[in-house]
């Protein structure tokens, strides 16, 4: 298992984690639409479990792989959570583009 | 029995006077400020019989912060004045219908509480937690009681609290910086500091900001004028007849003595404020429509002089400053009640629609008279005795600060009497002007009478003040 | 640790009761049950343990705090009775919520371990999630909840990168294994990284500028109560966990890489005198209360900043500031709540008048306010003080000056509110006198003023 | 005993002021007149037993009653000093006092606030005892101010018209201007020689060695400055003439006879002082002698009865300051002794016959009085002789002893000081021509009601004329009483002391002469072509400039009131505006900070994401960069 370690440095793991990581950001700078949103935020949870399992590999160590599965079910939770806000927005005014959600500012 | 006792006399009657209903507050709030005055003279006699009447204990221990009352002759002078002039000040508001009297009389005590405190505290913490808390009730009572059309009046008075406030928060930073230097607030500890030149003139800035705000110096004096005369007239007696003494008299217990080679290398700049701010107040005095603008701008001037002579850093000019405050208290708080008097049968404070009194009242106009002429400094009252000494300490630093601070004397005169020609002189006012009521005539006399007699026979006061003044100096010369 | 398991029990009992058909009981019991837990909480204070391989580690901070998180939720869970009133079948899950939102609260400031960490901040999250959009037909409950979610999620993402660089920094979650290894190992550049996106986070959660735009937003929007929640509990939660997080790990005073513990310092310096400037000058003109009091929250985070420089000697002056604060914000929140019952909005125009029809409340509106201005003998007065002076002896001049002129600029809104309450004529009736609403109000600000004359009983407790 | 002696002249005065506020109105016109004038005499008396002591023991008596104000290296006792000097003071002021009660009684029973009028005169003979008989400077200040304030009070007694206010408010600051300076000459004697007690003083500068002169003269010069101020010397004399406003008893007492030669009394007071200062004596002397000519000439023109006394009195002060420039201290008191007498005496006579006309003051609606009020007229005559300097009365003794002095030190100021007292004659006697000679030139209404005035206001006049007759052997030229009496006050040997040679008889001619002629002028103008003064508007020339007094008072407030005023109008309209803009410009700016702030918080979830990534970029790279 170390060998695929040791034919590809783990600065490799960090910068594919780190361009998915940046690839959710402006996924949730640009996109509109709540449920996109999402899952760019979802992305970033994930890039940042991949970088998780690498480092556990990489240490030796078996905590990174537990915390991913940590991880993984709150994203779980969250979503569910937002899902169900999106859902009575959407009940209220017939849409899911963030861009409607002007109503608090100043 | 100790100093403390005044305090909680004070304190539990703002509360009982709350609670007593608004039927009997005025009542019961005179009666405590009497039953403090009586106290506070108690206290006055054993303190001159060599007891000790002062308060220390611990109160918090990070960062070491005590509950210290010290009473020295300084400190009881100002408690004095203070309990003097409270009853004097609820007893002529009797005259006056306010709505919701219980709060407005339980605000007044608890302001005298805190001004009490503040004369009283040894501890620099303790000091600014009483300096502040003045604060509070004559901000309510200004924006609540006062008159004048209301958004001007809160625009004035929240002015004077955010000023008032920057300043002595700036003062709190000083003390602050100065415990992280000596390990305490205690008075004591702080007097015993030597601080670099720098570090003294940062500290002295940061109390002059706060105290020249207070007092008022100018060119800080801005919130006065307007406060003054929005405010109910009890509030501005308790203002201009105690509130003002409080900066005063922190300029001699906490600014000299704390940061001695700033004030002695800068005292010319200080006292020239101060003239400055004699010849400024007079003159802008002059033509005033208000009568309490007037006031409050006579009122510029005197203490102007004042803290020039705190600020000559003499034993005259300390002395005389005190007597000044003692005699300006008391003369200030008989003119705003003149206003008042004055307000209660013509309901104006126009200049203009006043005069032709003097015909329909002969009492009030002597009483009146006796009061111009004192806020002029005529010889045989206080005022002269405190103005005489001042202008001497001046002459001794510099015989121009005499004269110029002397033109008080003659600019003085020109608006005093030019405000009392045409407030009380002339043709009979077609409006009939009732002679003072019983009530109110016996404030009047209280005051002339005070004013008189320490005119005649200052040496009780002398001789209470001066130790304590000389030991402020010991500690001002140490080095 | 027994104190985190009652919590949570006590959360499910919330739930067994709806299904008891016991909603009246709901309330009182929950608050006898916490103050029960909170004298647990004092039996365990002063016990140094680890539970769980060091999951979880109780320390005089955790329970001082989890003591004053717990006093804050009985406030809150107090309020919820009249807040709720008109929808009754949801009660039970409201409370619910805020029991298990206390549990996370309490794991935060407990942890041992960056997964605890991470646990407890995303239980509290989606609690508030939940409670800011709970207001499920108001668009502005929505709007409040998606907004908060959104970010908050992304946040957590943050952080989460933040835990992974660090753990590959350092091979383990363990505070006091990291705290060892980065006294000891030459750090690889991410685990400052690493540590930086944690704090970011963080400051996320504090709404410290310039991540805090979401604050205003989401209070205006969630109920009032959530509010309430919000600018008291979490704030102070986070603040919180934000300060054991660096003096728990004690990287920053053991980084031997001076300049990095410089760059530290200075960003701490930048970001809280961002924080007060901005909430203080942006709450001049806010008309809705709620609004003026997110940024005035956003300003006291910026003084709660100031004790990160301190850290190993301001754990006591923060409890003593975050109680100060967090009582005051239930008081006025209660007041508010009891003034804005029916309106749909809190303009200051609702308070007008308030000093002649409930002088009681006004009062006790007008002392909170002080207090936050930090107007002497409030508690508030004194906390600013401690943490001024803590500031000074570690040498911030500077930064102690930008804070006075701060506490200037605020007395500017503070006062409006008293002004109208006093100066302006009433404009509306005001009936009835809840009995909750007052008994909180008044304990809250009693607590507050005991606070500001006894200060040592909250200051010493950290010593 | 002599501790109450004092007690009792001092506080019977005020004992009188005192019952007459507070029972006056109750008690009756006639009665709170009688206490007042009781009261007065009563000091009178007083002041006579301790002359007959002085003049006995030859020395003075000192009484300390209290500690009065304690300045660090200056204590400053409540005492009194009473001496030659003071109790020659009292007799008159006490004596001329209670005759000037006495005729009050009847000339102000018209008046509704007799009592007031009463119980002032009282207060004012209080204050001015106090101010004779004080043992230090300070003392003298409290009677220096009193007296100030009963001018003022007395001044303005018809309050209702609000140009009396105002001559009484000019009186009472051009007052405290002087004031001001006697202040500043004492900090400076107080600093120099730690006291301000007169007895210690005169030993300290006595023994005094190197003394800074300058730093004496400076004094002296401020203390001067006082004494113009009470004194009515140039600049500030324009008050005295617009003190006629107050009833004429207050002029005879207050604006002739007493408060005015305070200034006199109290340089003689300080004569030690001002001899060691050379350079102040010339200019008190030739201030003196400016004044005097000044004020004739302005008298000359005035129609204004009350007017042309006042500026006679201004006149005759400058006269006495000529003498006190050159030394001449006794000279200048027993001038001033005569000049109470006889401008009293005129003064009072001017009253009867205002009196009697209803309050007509314009000489050119008076005339042929002659017959129907002669007490009047002889009395008047007689003291108008006086101050002309005729022969054996007593105006020609002391005036003379000025003039001889004068002569004797410089004779330019000698010259000034006989054209001014040849112009006296001539204006005094253009008054007495105009009033009691030729017809009645008033309205028929008056003319009937023409009517010598009661006993009581001619008892006054007829005594003072006697004084004005024979005071003049107090000091007659060769052996003088006066002078031995003063001798143990001066510290310098005597000066007036002239033996009587031919100089000094020219001289004595010469001014004789000059009265006569003076005299003959008025004569010839007013009585053999008899012509009457024209009304105001057909003034011309220089006449013109006379009758306005130089515009002085005119260019005084174009000078010093009108930019004072303007002042206060511009503090107060710009200055004060301005700095509470500044202080509220604070708040204002903050305000708009805050208005443009909320732009940024646009509610839009993706900029406030932007700025949360934007914070997180800097601060990471901020981090690389302080790597």
């Amino acid at each position: 298992m170390g060998n695929i370690l040791n034919q590809i440095g783990i600065e490799n793991y960090i910068f594919l984690s780190v361009v998915l990581f940046c690839i959710g950001i402006f996924g949730v700078l640009y996109r509109r639409n709540a449920i996109i949103v999402f899952m760019s935020i979802e992305i970033m949870l994930n890039a940042v479990n991949l970088l998780f399992v690498a480092f556990s590999t990489y240490h030796q160590d078996a905590q990174g792989q537990v915390f991913v599965f940590f991880s993984m079910a709150v994203a779980a939770a969250e979503v569910a959570v937002g899902l169900a806000i999106l859902v009575s927005i959407f009940r209220n005014i017939g849409s899911i583009s963030i861009d409607n959600l002007k109503n608090l500012k100043g | 029995m100790n100093v403390s006792t005044i305090l909680i006399i004070l304190l539990i009657g703002a509360f009982v006077t709350y609670f007593s209903g608004d039927k009997l507050a005025s009542k019961v709030a005179l009666l405590f400020s009497l039953a403090a005055l009586v106290c506070s003279i108690v206290l006055l006699n054993n303190y001159s019989a060599g007891e000790n009447i002062s308060v220390i204990n611990s109160w918090i221990t990070q960062p070491k912060i005590s509950f210290a009352l010290n009473a020295d002759g300084l400190g009881l002078a100002m408690v004095l004045l203070t309990a003097a002039l409270t009853p004097i000040i609820i007893f002529s508001s009797f005259g006056n219908e306010y709505k919701n009297a219980k709060a407005f009389y339980g605000l007044i005590l608890f302001m005298a509480f805190a001004m009490t405190g503040t004369f009283l505290a040894a501890d620099g913490l303790l000091y600014y937690i009483f300096w502040e808390l003045a604060l509070i009730p004559i901000y309510f009572i200004a924006l609540i009681w006062g008159n004048g059309d209301a958004e001007e009046r809160r625009k004035a008075v929240v002015k004077f609290f955010i000023y008032t406030l920057a300043g002595s928060l700036f003062m709190l930073t000083a003390f602050i910086y100065l415990y992280t230097k000596a390990g305490s607030f205690l008075i004591e500890d702080l007097y015993k500091l030597d601080l670099s030149a720098c570090e003294q003139l940062w500290i002295f800035l940061a109390f002059f900001l706060a105290y020249a705000i207070k007092i008022p110096i100018i060119p800080f004096h801005t919130w006065q004028a307007n406060v003054y005369q929005k405010a109910p007239t009890v509030g501005t007696m308790l203002l201009s007849g105690i509130m003002l003494k409080m900066g005063l008299y922190s300029v001699l217990r906490w600014q000299l003595p704390i940061a001695p080679l700033a004030a002695k290398e800068y005292m010319n700049i200080f006292i020239a404020l101060g003239i400055a701010g004699v010849i400024y107040g007079s003159i802008v005095a002059l033509r005033q429509k208000d009568l309490k603008k007037l006031l409050a701008y006579s009122s510029l001037a005197h203490v102007g002089l004042i803290a020039a002579g705190s600020y000559t850093l003499t034993l005259d000019g300390l002395r005389g400053a005190v007597m000044q405050m003692i005699a300006h208290g008391f003369v200030v708080v008989g003119l705003f009640f003149a206003a008042e008097v004055i307000y209660r049968r013509f309901e104006t404070r126009e200049i203009e629609a006043m005069g032709g009194i003097r015909t329909q009242s002969p009492k009030f106009t002597s009483m009146f008279l006796i009061l111009v002429l004192a806020s002029v400094a005529l010889p045989s009252t206080f005022n002269f005795v405190g103005e005489f000494t001042v202008l001497y300490s001046l002459s001794q630093v510099n015989i121009w600060f005499a004269i110029l601070g002397g033109t008080t004397i003659i600019l003085g005169a020109y608006y005093m009497l030019r405000m009392f020609q045409h407030v009380m002189l002339g043709e009979t006012n077609s409006k009939t002007f009732a002679d003072v009521s019983l009530n109110e005539g016996i404030s009047f006399v209280a005051i002339i009478a005070v004013l008189l007699f320490f005119g005649f026979y200052p040496k009780p006061i002398t001789d209470l003040i001066t130790p304590s003044l000389e030991t402020i100096l010991q500690v001002i010369n140490k080095n | 640790m027994n104190t985190l398991i009652a919590i949570t029990g006590l959360g499910i009992f919330c739930l067994l009761f709806e299904i008891l058909n016991l909603r009246k009981a709901i309330i009182p019991i929950t608050i006898l049950g916490l103050i029960g837990v909170l004298a647990l909480n004092f039996y365990e204070f002063g016990t140094e343990q680890s539970y769980y391989n060091n999951m979880v580690a109780v320390s005089k901070f955790s329970t001082a705090f989890s003591s004053l998180f717990i006093v804050l939720t009985i406030f809150l869970v107090a309020l919820s009775h009249n807040f709720y009133q008109n929808h009754p079948t949801k009660i039970s899950d409201y409370v619910a919520i805020k029991v298990f939102l206390l549990a996370g609260a309490v794991a935060m400031v407990s942890f041992g371990n960056l997964a605890m960490f991470f646990l407890g901040i995303e239980i509290l999250s989606i609690a508030l999630y939940v409670l800011a959009a709970s207001d499920r037909l108001n668009i502005k409950s929505n709007e409040a909840g998606m907004k908060y979610f959104l970010m908050g999620s992304f946040a957590s993402g943050i952080i989460l990168f933040g835990i992974c660089l660090i753990y590959g920094a350092m091979g383990s979650f363990d505070i006091s294994e990291i705290h060892e290894s980065a006294l000891s190992a030459e750090l690889p550049i991410w685990f400052p990284i690493g540590l930086i996106l944690m704090i970011i986070g963080m400051l996320f959660k504090v709404a410290a500028v310039p991540f805090h735009f979401w604050a205003p937003d989401v209070y205006e929007g969630s109920p009032a109560l959530t509010t309430a929640l919000m600018s008291t509990l979490a704030k102070v939660v986070a603040i919180a966990t934000l300060f054991k997080l660096i003096a728990g790990m004690n990287v920053i005073s053991s980084l031997e890489n001076q300049d990095l513990l410089n760059t530290f310092e200075v960003i701490v310096v930048i970001i809280s005198i961002a924080s007060m400037c901005v909430g203080n000058i942006m709450a001049l003109r806010q008309v809705n209360v709620k609004r003026m009091l997110a940024f005035s929250g956003i300003s006291h985070a910026g003084f709660m900043l100031m004790t990160l420089l301190t850290v190993s000697a301001s754990a006591g002056v923060l409890l003593y500031y975050t109680a100060a604060y967090a009582l005051s914000g239930i008081a006025a929140f209660s007041v508010i709540l009891y003034v804005c019952r029916d309106q749909d909005n809190e303009d200051i125009t609702n308070f007008h008048g308030l000093g002649k029809t409930n002088p009681l409340l006004a009062a006790i509106l007008t002392a909170s306010l002080l207090s936050m201005a930090g107007i002497p003998i409030f508690s508030g007065f004194f906390a600013k003080l401690f943490l001024f002076n803590q500031t000074i002896q570690a040498g911030y001049i500077g930064l102690v000056i930008v804070a006075v002129i701060n506490s200037i600029i605020s007395v500017g809104y503070y006062f409006k509110l008293i002004i109208a309450m006093y100066s302006k004529e009433p404009n509306q009736e005001r009936t009835g006198k809840p009995f909750l609403i007052y008994a909180t109000a008044v304990v809250s600000i009693a607590l507050n003023i005991i606070l500001g004359l006894f200060p040592s009983l909250v200051l010493d407790l950290l010593q | 005993m002599d501790t109450n002696l004092a007690l009792i002249l001092v506080l019977t005065p005020l004992l009188g002021f005192l019952v007459n506020v507070f029972f006056g109105k109750s008690l009756g016109k006639t009665v709170s007149g009688a206490i007042g004038t009781i009261a007065v005499a009563i000091s009178f008396v007083v002041s006579l037993l301790l002359f007959n002591q002085i003049t006995s023991t030859g020395k003075g008596i000192e009484v300390t009653l209290f500690d009065w104000i304690q300045i660090s290296n200056l204590k400053i006792n409540l005492g009194f000093l009473l001496d030659q000097l003071s109790v020659l003071w009292l007799l008159f002021v006490t004596g001329i006092g209670s005759l000037i009660h006495l005729y009050s009684i009847s000339y102000m029973h018209d008046d509704e606030n007799m009592h007031k009028f009463f119980s002032y005169l009282n207060l004012f003979v209080f204050f001015m005892i106090t101010l004779v008989i004080g043992s230090n400077l300070l003392v003298l200040f409290i009677g220096w101010e009193g007296v100030g304030l009963c001018s003022y009070l007395l001044i303005g007694f018809w309050h209702k018209n609000q140009d009396y206010n105002d001559a009484a408010k000019k009186a009472f600051i051009m007052n405290r201007i002087g004031d001001l300076g006697l202040l500043i000459g004492m900090f400076i004697i107080g600093s120099m020689f730690s006291t301000l007690d007169y007895a210690t003083l005169k030993t300290a500068i006595a023994g005094a060695s190197n003394l800074d002169s300058s730093l004496l003269s400076l004094a002296a010069l401020c203390l001067f400055i006082g004494a113009c101020g009470k004194s009515a010397q140039i600049p500030l004399y324009t008050w005295l003439p617009d003190a006629m406003a107050g009833p004429t008893p207050v002029s005879a007492l207050i604006h002739a006879a007493t408060m005015v030669t305070a200034g006199i009394f109290m340089v003689t007071r300080l004569n030690f002082v001002f001899d060691l200062a050379t350079d102040v004596q010339s200019v008190i002397a030739i201030i003196g002698a400016i004044t005097s000519l000044v004020a004739a000439t302005i008298g000359l023109v005035q129609n204004d009865i009350k007017k042309v006394l006042a500026y006679s009195t201004v006149s005759q002060l400058g006269l006495m300051f000529l003498a006190l420039g050159f030394g001449a201290y006794e000279v200048a008191v027993f001038h001033v002794i005569t000049h109470a007498f006889f401008k009293a005496c005129l003064f009072l006579g001017s009253g009867s016959v205002i009196h009697g006309l209803h309050g007509e003051q314009d000489m050119r609606n008076m005339g042929g009085l002659r017959k129907v009020m002669p007490i009047t007229f002889w009395t008047m005559l007689i003291s108008s002789l006086a101050i002309s300097g005729v022969p054996f009365f007593s105006g020609f003794f002391s005036k003379d002893e000025i003039l001889l002095t004068a002569f004797h030190h410089s004779i330019p100021l000698y010259v000034v000081g006989s054209v001014a007292s040849i112009m006296t004659a001539f204006y005094m006697f253009r008054l007495m021509f105009l009033t009691f000679f030729k017809e009645f030139r008033g309205t028929e209404e008056q003319k009937h009601h023409l009517h010598e005035s009661g006993s009581l206001i001619t008892i006054p006049l007829i005594i003072l004329a006697i004084l004005a007759t024979f005071g003049g052997l107090i000091s007659l030229p060769g052996h003088s009483w006066l002078n031995k009496y003063l001798a143990p006050l001066f510290t310098k040997a005597t000066e007036g002391e002239h033996h009587l040679g031919t100089t000094e008889y020219t001289l004595m001619g010469v001014a004789v002469l000059g009265g006569l002629l003076g005299i003959l002028i008025a004569y010839v103008k007013y009585f053999k072509q008899d012509n009457v003064p024209e009304a105001d508007e057909n003034i011309t020339g220089l006449s013109k400039v006379l009758y306005n007094k130089y515009y002085v008072d005119e260019v005084y407030d174009a000078v010093f009131v009108a930019p004072v005023n303007s002042l206060s109008k511009f503090f107060r309209d710009y200055i004060e505006t301005g700095l509470s803009a500044l202080v509220f410009a604070l708040g204002k700016i903050a305000n708009e900070i805050a208005f443009q702030g909320k732009k940024l918080q646009t509610g839009s979830i993706g900029l406030y994401l932007f700025v949360f990534v934007l914070g997180l970029c800097a601060i990471v790279s901020y981090i690389f960069l302080a790597q």
